[in-house]
C-alpha cells in the first residue's frame, strides 16, 4: 500500500497541519511516512500545500505530480490539482469555498461542508479537523484514534486542552460522509 | 536505540550536529535549508555553543576557517547560490587542511534558478568549485535518517583527515520529513586532539600557523603532495556505496542521493516486467566507488543513470566503467523530478537500442 | 468648508483586504465585505456616499485597488490614465 | 497571472478621475502579502514614472528579496540581480548607458548584510543612480529571519529569544552611513503607510529622478516598511508597530540634502 | 599583416580587447594578471570605453553582468581565488544567457597557494564551478599570440552563443613577453544587435527582463533544456584542437595551454631517440574533443597526459579514450614546471610498462 | 629566512639596555621594503604583547597584503586569511576562543575595499577584538594599484593619469565610519613614521588590548602608513609625502574612545 | 641640563637602509655607510659620539636593528629582553 | 639553437631592461624569444630576475630552472643561481658586488667589472649596459648593433638622448671581455 495525498489551500486553513496529523498518525502506526510541504516564496501568494505519503515499504519520491487523493480547501487548489488525481482516486474539497465544483467522472468527489460544521461546533479553526474526519472516513489511511494520538504529538503542549474538542470535528468529519465511497 | 521521530531533514541535521558536539555553527538563511539555522538558534542558547548569523555566505565561511583552525568542531550550512559564494573560502579550508562540516541543500540552477529540489550541484562538490588542486569528502544522503548520520559521520571523517566533509543533499531531504532515529554517539569521546590549532601559543610549542602560503613553488607543490596522498588514502578507506538487488543484475540504475529512492520503486516495477534491474548508490560521491562499479559494468547490459540535473555523475560512471557496458542517462532538472513509470520507460528503450544493437536476444546478453 | 464630493471604486478580486484603506479614510467611508473573493481575501467596500474623492485611501492601496474621482471644480482637468485597469472601462470626458 | 479587477472603474460623468493605477505598472495582481510595504512602493515609483515620462528611458535592478519579481509588474526594462549585488549590477549598467535612469530597489537583508561592500562603494564612488532601499527590519522573502536592521530585542525566525545586541549587535542605519560619504548626494528615509508618508515618498522619488539627471552623485530614498508576514502581525497592526519600533531607531525625513551649490555647481 | 609587436601575454589580451571593441572591463587587481587592469587603465582614456576597478571580485562579475544585460561588449579578468569569489556570478550570467569575456590567468592554489603558474582550475573551469548546470566556451592559449587571438574568437562566441566565455590561462602566460601581431578586426562590423538587451523599453517592444529566476520547476525545466540546447549546438559547432606530428604517432601526449609547450619539446626528444610522438592539444578545453581524441585513441601504444596540476583533464581525456589505450597521467603542481627530459622519462617508463604487459614488440604494436 | 645581525649588541657594562629588538618578535629578516611601516608597525605590536605579558593568549589574523607573512615573525598562533576576511576569520576564532586576545591586521585594500562587508558588521556586531588596519593609500602587496583610500590625483599603477573623484570617488574614511557605529568601542588613528608617533601607536595598542579584557566591543587602531616602493619615493620622501597627502584626509588622533561609564558599566 | 650618555648598537646585516634613524636622531649621531651590507643596502653607523639615549632612532627603525643603551642614572633598572636577538649576546646587569 | 639566459640582481639595477634588450634584440633578428620576469611580492625582499630564451623554434617553457648562461648582479644571485648553469655554461657576473666569487670548474666564468666601468662613463645606471656589452661579446646571443636598435624599442622616448651613452656603455663591456671563451 502506497497513499500519495495532496492536502492544499490558503495559508493559515490548517492545510500543512492536517497533513502533519496523516503524516504523524502513519509514524505511530509504524507505516513508513513523507511530509513535504510547498516551501518558499509562492506562500507569499497565500496559498500552501503538502503532500503526505503513507505506505508500507520505504516512499520513493517525496514529492509526486499525481495523487491518490487530493483534499481542496479553495477554488485555486481544487482547479490546480484536479487533473491531478489519479483514475479511481479522491477528490475531497470543502464545500462552502467551491463555487466551480469538479467536473471529472473517473474519481470519487465529495463535497465537505467543513466550514458549515465547524462553526457549529464554534471553532472555525476545526475546519481542518472536521476535513480530516472525512477523508479518513473515505480512505482509512489511519484510523481515527490514531489521528487523535497524533494530536498529542502535533499541538503544542498548551494547546493540548483543545484536543476534545479536535477529536468532536474529527468524528463529525466522518459523519458528513455518507454511505460507501467508490469510483463513480 | 532511541525513540523514533518525525522531522524535517534539516532539522534532523542541526539535531544530529548538536549531539555531535558542534561547538560553532555559522551561517546566512536561504531557502530550502533555512531551518537549520532556526533550528540551532533556537536550540543552542539551550544546549551549549556558538551559533551566529552571518552577513553573508562569503563570511560564513570564513568564520568557519577561523574557528576551524582555532580546534572547534564547526559547521556552515546554505543552498546552491550561497554555495557557489563559499568557494574561495572552501578552496582555503581544504588547504589549510582545517576539518569542518559544510551542507548544501541544492536547488535548482543555474543562477537564482528556483528553489525547488536538484542534483545541479554534483560537479560543483566533487569535482572542486573552488581554485587549485583539492578535494572534499562528499556525503550524498538519500532520506532524512542520512541526514543525520552523515552529519556524525562528516564530523568524524573531517578530523580525522583534516578535511572539510560536505553533506550534499537537495531541497526535497532538507524540506520534507521522515522517520529518524539518532544513535548514541559521545561527542566528548569521538573528538581528537588538534595540537595544530591556535589555541594560544604556549611555551612547550612553537606558534601554530594556519596557512595556505608557500611562495616557493616548491613548497607549495610539497603541501600538494600531502593532500594528494591524503586524498588517495581516504580514496582507499572511506568509499561508501549501497548496491539493491545487483547479485543478478542485467540492468543497473546508477543514482545517488533523492534520485535513489525513485529508481528503487523503478526496479520493483522493472522486476514486476520480469526485467533483473539493480541499484548501484554511491554514499560518498567523492571518493567516488569506481572500482565496484567497474566489476558490476561487466555483469550487465546496460548502466541507466538517473539524477535530477543535466548529467554530471554520469562522468563519474563512465570513467567508472571504462566502456565495458553502454552508459546512458536520464535527468530532469530546475527542480522537476521523474517519476519511476518515467523512468522505466527511459530504460527500456535504451535496453531495446542495446539489445537491438548487439543483435542478441535477451538470454545470451551475459 | 463645503465638502467635495467624490467616489471611489474598488477593484474587488485584486484587494487582498489589507484593511489599509479603512484605516486611513478620514470619513470612514469603506468597511470590510463580509464575503470573500476568489482568492480568499475579504475585500473593501464603500458603506456610505460620504466620499470626499481625497485619495488617502487609494494612495495607501498597496496593490493599486482604488480608483477615485472627484466633482469637477472648475479646475484644469486631469487626464485619465486607464489603459489597462481593464478592458471595459469607458471614460467620457468633456463630451468626447 | 494576469487577471482584471471585477469591479470596474466607470467614469462619474461628472466626475474627474484623480486617482488610478499607474500605467506603466503592469495589470497584474502582485505576488507580495496584503498590507506590504513592497507593493506600495511598487505602485508609487511607476506613478512617479510615468508623471516624470521617463518610462523608456529607465532601467530597473531588483535582487533577490520578497521584490525579486518586480520585474513582473514594472513595466520597465530590468534586471534581477544576485543577492546582494544590485548597485554592483546599476554600477554595470550606468556604465554603459550613462543617459538611462537607472534604480536599484533593495530589502535590508540586501543592501544592508550581504550587500554591505557592494552598497558602501557604489556610494562612494558616488554612481550616479538611484537605490530604493526598502527597510523592513527583516529577511521577508526567507520566511521572518534576522537581518541587520531588526530592532533590539524583536523576535524573529533567527532570534527566538528576541534580538540579542550583545551578540547581534545594534541594528544599522545604513542610509545615516551612505550620507556621510561625498558620493552620496541626496539620502532621505521615508514610508509608505499613511497616505501622507506616500505623498512624501513620492516626492522624494521625484527629487531623487531629477537629481539623477545632474550626474552629481547617488541618492537613496529609504522606506521603511512593514512585514506583516514576518512580524506576525495583521498590515494595520505591522504599520503601528512599525511607527512605535522601526522609526523611532530609523526616524523619517531627509538624511542629506544638496545645498544649492550642490545643485547648481 | 600588422607588425610584430613583443608583449606580455597580459597585455596582449587587454590590447587585443580593445581591438575588439570593448566597451566597458570591471576587475579588481590579482598577480599575476594586474597588468590587464592597468593596461586598460592606461589605454581606454585614450581609446574610449570604460575601466572600472571594482571593490572586489564579487562586484567585478556583478558589474558584468550588468553591463552585460546592457548590451555591451565587457570582459573581467582575474586570478584563481578572484575566479572562486566569481563563481555565483558567473552562474547567474550563464543562466541569464549573457555574453561576456573572462580570463582566468590561473596561478598554484589550492587556498592562496602561489602566484606562480598552475593548471589547477581545469575543473573549475570546465565542470562548472558554479551551481547548476551551465558550461561556459574555454579557450587555453598556449602562446602570447593566442593570448591575443582568444579574445576575438571569445567575444564573437559570447555574442553569437549568448554565453560566458573564458580564457584559461596560467602566470607564465600572463607575465612572460613573446611575440604578438594583431589581426585586421572591425568591432563595428563584428558585434551583433542583442534586442534582449535592457536599453530601454520603447513603445515597439516589451520590456526587457535580465533574470535567471523561475519559481515553477516546469519553468526552470525549460530554461535548463534551452541550454543544454545551446551547449550541444557548441559542441557540434565550435571544438578546435592542434594536433603534432599526430600521423605517425605511436605514443600520444594530451596536453593543454603551457603544458603542450613542454610537450612539444619532449617529442622532438623522443623523436631523437626514434619514438614515434604526437600531441593533442585541446583548444577549446570545453566543448572538449572527446571525438576526435578517441580515434586517435585506437591508433596509439598509449596517451601520456601532462598537467600543471594533480590530473584534471586526463578525467577528459579517459573519457574520450573510453578504455581504448592506457592513459597515464603526470603533473607537477603549486607552481612548478616539469622539464621536456622529465616528461619524456615519465612516458618512456609507462611505455615500457605497456609495451611489456602488451607482450609484444614494438613492432608488432599496431 | 632566519639570520642573524652581525653586529652584536654587547652590554657596555656601565650602561642600562633602555631598547631593543621585542623578545616576540622571530629573529628572522622581515621581507618589508625599506623603511616600510608595515615593519615598525610588527615591531612595536610584539613590543606590545611582551610588555602586557600575553604571548601565550594571543591569536593573530593577517591577511593577503604585504603582511600576509606575518606569521614568519609574529610568535604567536596565527592565521593567515583570505583577502578581506579577516575580520570574519578572527569572528570565527573569538566565538571559540572568547578568553584569547584576538587581533587581525589588515591593509587598507583588505579592510576598506574587498572586506568592506566583513569589516563593517564585525564592528556593527560589536566584536569583542582589535583590528590594527595599516593604511598606506595604495594595494601594496600586488605592485602599487589604487586603494579606496588612495588620495585624490595620486598616480598609480591603476590610476595613471591621478585619482579620479569623479570615476572612483573620494578616499575612504572607513575607521570614521566604524567609529559611528554602536559596536566599536575604541577607534583611534595613529602613525609610525616618527618616534613620538610611535610612542603614541604603542599607547594606543596598549589601550585596545586592555578594552579587549573588558569585553565592550570592537577596537581599532589605524596606522596611517608609507609605502615608499608603492609611491616611488624614498623612505624619508615618503613620509614627507604622507604628512602632507594622507595626514591632510586622514589626520591623526583618537576618533572614538569610551567614556567612564563605558568603561565601567 | 646636563646630557646623558647613551649608546646604540646596530644589527647593520638587518639594515635596509631607509635613513629613517638619521633623520630622527636629534643629534644626528648617525650617517649612513659608504659600504653595502649582504643584502645591497647602505647601512646605518654611528658618526659621533654623542649619543643620548633616547631611544628614537630605534623606535623608528622599521626593523628593530638599534638596541639602545644609557648610562645609569640609579632609575629602575630595565630588565633585559634579548634572548632572540642573536646567540651570543652577553649582558651584564649589575655584575651578574 | 636555444639560448636560456637568467639575469638577476637587486631590483633598480637594471635586470629586467638588460634582459628585455636581450629579448628585443631576438624579436629585431626574427628569433623566437621569451622573457619572463620574477613577478609578486618576492620582489618586495629586493630581488629581481628575468629568464630571456632565444631560439630558431617556438620556445618550449618560459620558464626553466637549468640555464646555458647566469648573469649576477649581486651575490644572493650568484649564490642562488651558479649551480644551474648547465655544465659548459656560462656564469658572468659583476665583479665588484660579489664577495665569495663562484667555485664551479664546469662552466665559463666571466667577472665583469661594471660598475667600474659605469662610474668611468660618469653613469652609474649603465652598469647593465656594460654587463650586456660583455655577455653579447661571450654570448654572441645577438648582434651588438641589433642592441643598439633594441634600445630604441624599450627606452621611452624622452631617453633616447641617453642612447649614445649606452652605446659606448654595451662597447665597453665588450671590450672588458678579453680573448677566447671557454669552458675551464
Ligand atoms: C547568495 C544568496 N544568499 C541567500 C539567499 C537567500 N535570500 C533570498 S532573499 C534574502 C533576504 C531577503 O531579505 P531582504 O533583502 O531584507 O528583502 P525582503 O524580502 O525583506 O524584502 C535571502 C537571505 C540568496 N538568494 N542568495
Ligand atoms: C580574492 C583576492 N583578490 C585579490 C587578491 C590580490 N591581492 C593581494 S593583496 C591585495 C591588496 C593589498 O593591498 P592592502 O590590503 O592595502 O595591503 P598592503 O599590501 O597595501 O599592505 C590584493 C588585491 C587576492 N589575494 N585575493
Ligand atoms: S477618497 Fe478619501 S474620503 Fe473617499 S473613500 Fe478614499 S479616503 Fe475615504
Ligand atoms: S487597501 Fe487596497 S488591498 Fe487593502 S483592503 Fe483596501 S482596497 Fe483592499
Ligand atoms: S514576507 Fe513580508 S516583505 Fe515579503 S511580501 Fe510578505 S509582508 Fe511583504
Ligand atoms: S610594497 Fe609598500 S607596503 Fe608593501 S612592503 Fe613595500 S613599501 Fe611596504
Ligand atoms: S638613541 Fe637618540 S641620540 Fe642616540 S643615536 Fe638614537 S636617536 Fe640619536
Ligand atoms: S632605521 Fe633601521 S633599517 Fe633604517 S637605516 Fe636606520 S638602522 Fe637601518
Ligand atoms: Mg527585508
Ligand atoms: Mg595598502
Amino acid at each position: 500500500m502506497t497513499e500519495e495525498t495532496i492536502i492544499a489551500g490558503f495559508g493559515g486553513q490548517g492545510v500543512l497541519s492536517m497533513g502533519m496529523l496523516l503524516a504523524y498518525g502513519g509514524v505511530i502506526e509504524n507505516q513508513e511516512v513523507s511530509w513535504m510541504p510547498s516551501y518558499g516564496p509562492e506562500m507569499r501568494g497565500g496559498t500552501a500545500n503538502c503532500i503526505v505519503i503513507n505506505g508500507d515499504e520505504p516512499i520513493s519520491s517525496p514529492i509526486v505530480s499525481r495523487f491518490d487523493s487530493v483534499v481542496a480547501f479553495n477554488q485555486p487548489s481544487l482547479d490546480k490539482f484536479e487533473a491531478a488525481v489519479k483514475p479511481g482516486g479522491l477528490l475531497l474539497y470543502e464545500e462552502e469555498a467551491i463555487l466551480n465544483p469538479p467536473t471529472r467522472t473517473d474519481i470519487t468527489i465529495i463535497a465537505v461542508p467543513a466550514a458549515k460544521a465547524a462553526i457549529e461546533l464554534k471553532n472555525q479553526k476545526v475546519t481542518n479537523l472536521v476535513m480530516l474526519g472525512a477523508f479518513l472516513k473515505a480512505k482509512g489511511i489511519i484510523k481515527p484514534q490514531t489521528a487523535v494520538k497524533a494530536l498529542y504529538k502535533v499541538l503544542p503542549e498548551r494547546h493540548h486542552k483543545l484536543i476534545p474538542l479536535n477529536e468532536k470535528a474529527l468524528k463529525r468529519g466522518a459523519e458528513l460522509v455518507r454511505g460507501e465511497i467508490t469510483a463513480n | 536505540m532511541s525513540e523514533v521521530l518525525f522531522m524535517k531533514g534539516n532539522e534532523a541535521l542541526a539535531e544530529a550536529a548538536i549531539r555531535a558536539g558542534l561547538d560553532a555553527y555559522f551561517g546566512y538563511p536561504i531557502t530550502p535549508q533555512s531551518e537549520i539555522l532556526e533550528y540551532l538558534t533556537a536550540q543552542i542558547p539551550k544546549r551549549g555553543g556558538v551559533v551566529l548569523q552571518a552577513e553573508s555566505e562569503v563570511a560564513a565561511i570564513n568564520m568557519i576557517y577561523g574557528a576551524a583552525g582555532a580546534g572547534s568542531r564547526v559547521m556552515t550550512t546554505t543552498s546552491s547560490p550561497g554555495f557557489s559564494l563559499m568557494q574561495e573560502g572552501i578552496s582555503y579550508i581544504a588547504s589549510a587542511q582545517l576539518p569542518c562540516l559544510l551542507a548544501n541543500v541544492v536547488r535548482g540552477g543555474p543562477g537564482l534558478g528556483t528553489i525547488q529540489p536538484s542534483q545541479g550541484d554534483y560537479f560543483q562538490a566533487t569535482k572542486g568549485g573552488g581554485h587549485g588542486d583539492y578535494y572534499m569528502i562528499v556525503l550524498a544522503p538519500s532520506t532524512v535518517q542520512e541526514m543525520a548520520d552523515f552529519v556524525y559521520l562528516g564530523f568524524d571523517l573531517a578530523d580525522k583527515y583534516r578535511t572539510p566533509v560536505m553533506i550534499l543533499a537537495d531541497g526535497a531531504l532538507g524540506q520534507g520529513m521522515e522517520k529518524v532515529t539518532f544513535p548514541d554517539y559521545d561527542p566528548a569521546a569521538r573528538k581528537i586532539a588538534k595540537p595544530w590549532a591556535t589555541t594560544g601559543k604556549t611555551p612547550d610549542r612553537e606558534r601554530n600557523v594556519i596557512t595556505s602560503l608557500y611562495l616557493q613553488p616548491e613548497k607549495m607543490e610539497e603541501l600538494n603532495l600531502v593532500l594528494q596522498k591524503k586524498y588517495n588514502t581516504i580514496r582507499q578507506n572511506e568509499i561508501l556505496w549501497e548496491e539493491y538487488l545487483t547479485d543478478d543484475a542485467e540492468v543497473l540504475f546508477t543514482a545517488f542521493g533523492l534520485a535513489a529512492r525513485i529508481v528503487r520503486k523503478t526496479i520493483q516495477l522493472a522486476r514486476e516486467k520480469g526485467i533483473k534491474a539493480g541499484l548501484f548508490r554511491p554514499k560518498t560521491v567523492w571518493p567516488f566507488p569506481y572500482k565496484c562499479l567497474n566489476e558490476l559494468a561487466h555483469q550487465v547490459d546496460l548502466i541507466q543513470d538517473i539524477e535530477l540535473n543535466a548529467g554530471q555523475m554520469v562522468e563519474d560512471v563512465r570513467l567508472g566503467v571504462e566502456g565495458a557496458t553502454p552508459v546512458f542517462f536520464h535527468g530532469r532538472m530546475g527542480g522537476m523530478i521523474p517519476t519511476p513509470e518515467e523512468v522505466l520507460e527511459k530504460m527500456e528503450a535504451n535496453l531495446a537500442t542495446v539489445r537491438g544493437r548487439n543483435g542478441r536476444p535477451k538470454e545470451d546478453v551475459r | 468648508m463645503a465638502k467635495v464630493k467624490g467616489e471611489v471604486k474598488i477593484a474587488i478580486e485584486t484587494c487582498k483586504g489589507c484593511e489599509l484603506c479603512i484605516h486611513e479614510c478620514p470619513q470612514e467611508t469603506l468597511v470590510m465585505s463580509d464575503e470573500l473573493n476568489q482568492r480568499g481575501y475579504h475585500y473593501a467596500v464603500v458603506a456610505i456616499d460620504n466620499c470626499t474623492g481625497c485619495t488617502n485611501c487609494a494612495l495607501v492601496c498597496p496593490d493599486a485597488c482604488i480608483t477615485v474621482y472627484r466633482e469637477q471644480r472648475g479646475k484644469k482637468k486631469l487626464v485619465a490614465q486607464l489603459s489597462n485597469i481593464t478592458e471595459n472601462v469607458t471614460i467620457t470626458i468633456d463630451g468626447r | 497571472m494576469s487577471e482584471k479587477g471585477t469591479v470596474v472603474a466607470e467614469k462619474a460623468s461628472e466626475m474627474d478621475l484623480v486617482y488610478c493605477r499607474p500605467e506603466s505598472l503592469l495589470d497584474v495582481r502582485m505576488h507580495y502579502c496584503p498590507g506590504c510595504g513592497h507593493t506600495t512602493t511598487h505602485k508609487i515609483l511607476m506613478e512617479v514614472i510615468d508623471q516624470l515620462n521617463i518610462q523608456e528611458e529607465t532601467i530597473g535592478v531588483a535582487p533577490v528579496g520578497c521584490a525579486v519579481l518586480a520585474y513582473e509588474y514594472l513595466n520597465v526594462d530590468m534586471h534581477q540581480a544576485a543577492h546582494g549585488r544590485a548597485t554592483a549590477v546599476a554600477t554595470g549598467i550606468k556604465a554603459v548607458q550613462p543617459d538611462k535612469y537607472v534604480f536599484t530597489y533593495q530589502g535590508d537583508g540586501d543592501l544592508a548584510a550581504i550587500g554591505t561592500a557592494e552598497t558602501i562603494h557604489s556610494a562612494n564612488r558616488g554612481e550616479n543612480f538611484l537605490i530604493i532601499f526598502i527597510n523592513n527590519g527583516i529577511y521577508g522573502m526567507t520566511g521572518g529571519q534576522m537581518a541587520p536592521t531588526t530592532p533590539i530585542g524583536e523576535k524573529t525566525a533567527t532570534s527566538p529569544y528576541g534580538r540579542d545586541k550583545k551578540t547581534a549587535g545594534a541594528p544599522i542605519d545604513i542610509t545615516n552611513l551612505l550620507a556621510q560619504l561625498p558620493g552620496t548626494f541626496y539620502a532621505t528615509r521615508q514610508a509608505v503607510h499613511s497616505a501622507n508618508a506616500v505623498r512624501k515618498t513620492k516626492k522624494a522619488l521625484i527629487k531623487a529622478f531629477e537629481y539623477q539627471k545632474l550626474d552629481k552623485g547617488l541618492c537613496i530614498v529609504e522606506v521603511v516598511s512593514n512585514c506583516p508576514s514576518g512580524w506576525k502581525l495583521t498590515p494595520y497592526e505591522s504599520n503601528e508597530w512599525m511607527k512605535e519600533h522601526m522609526m523611532t531607531i530609523y526616524p523619517l525625513g531627509d538624511i542629506k540634502t544638496p545645498s544649492k551649490e550642490d545643485l547648481l555647481s
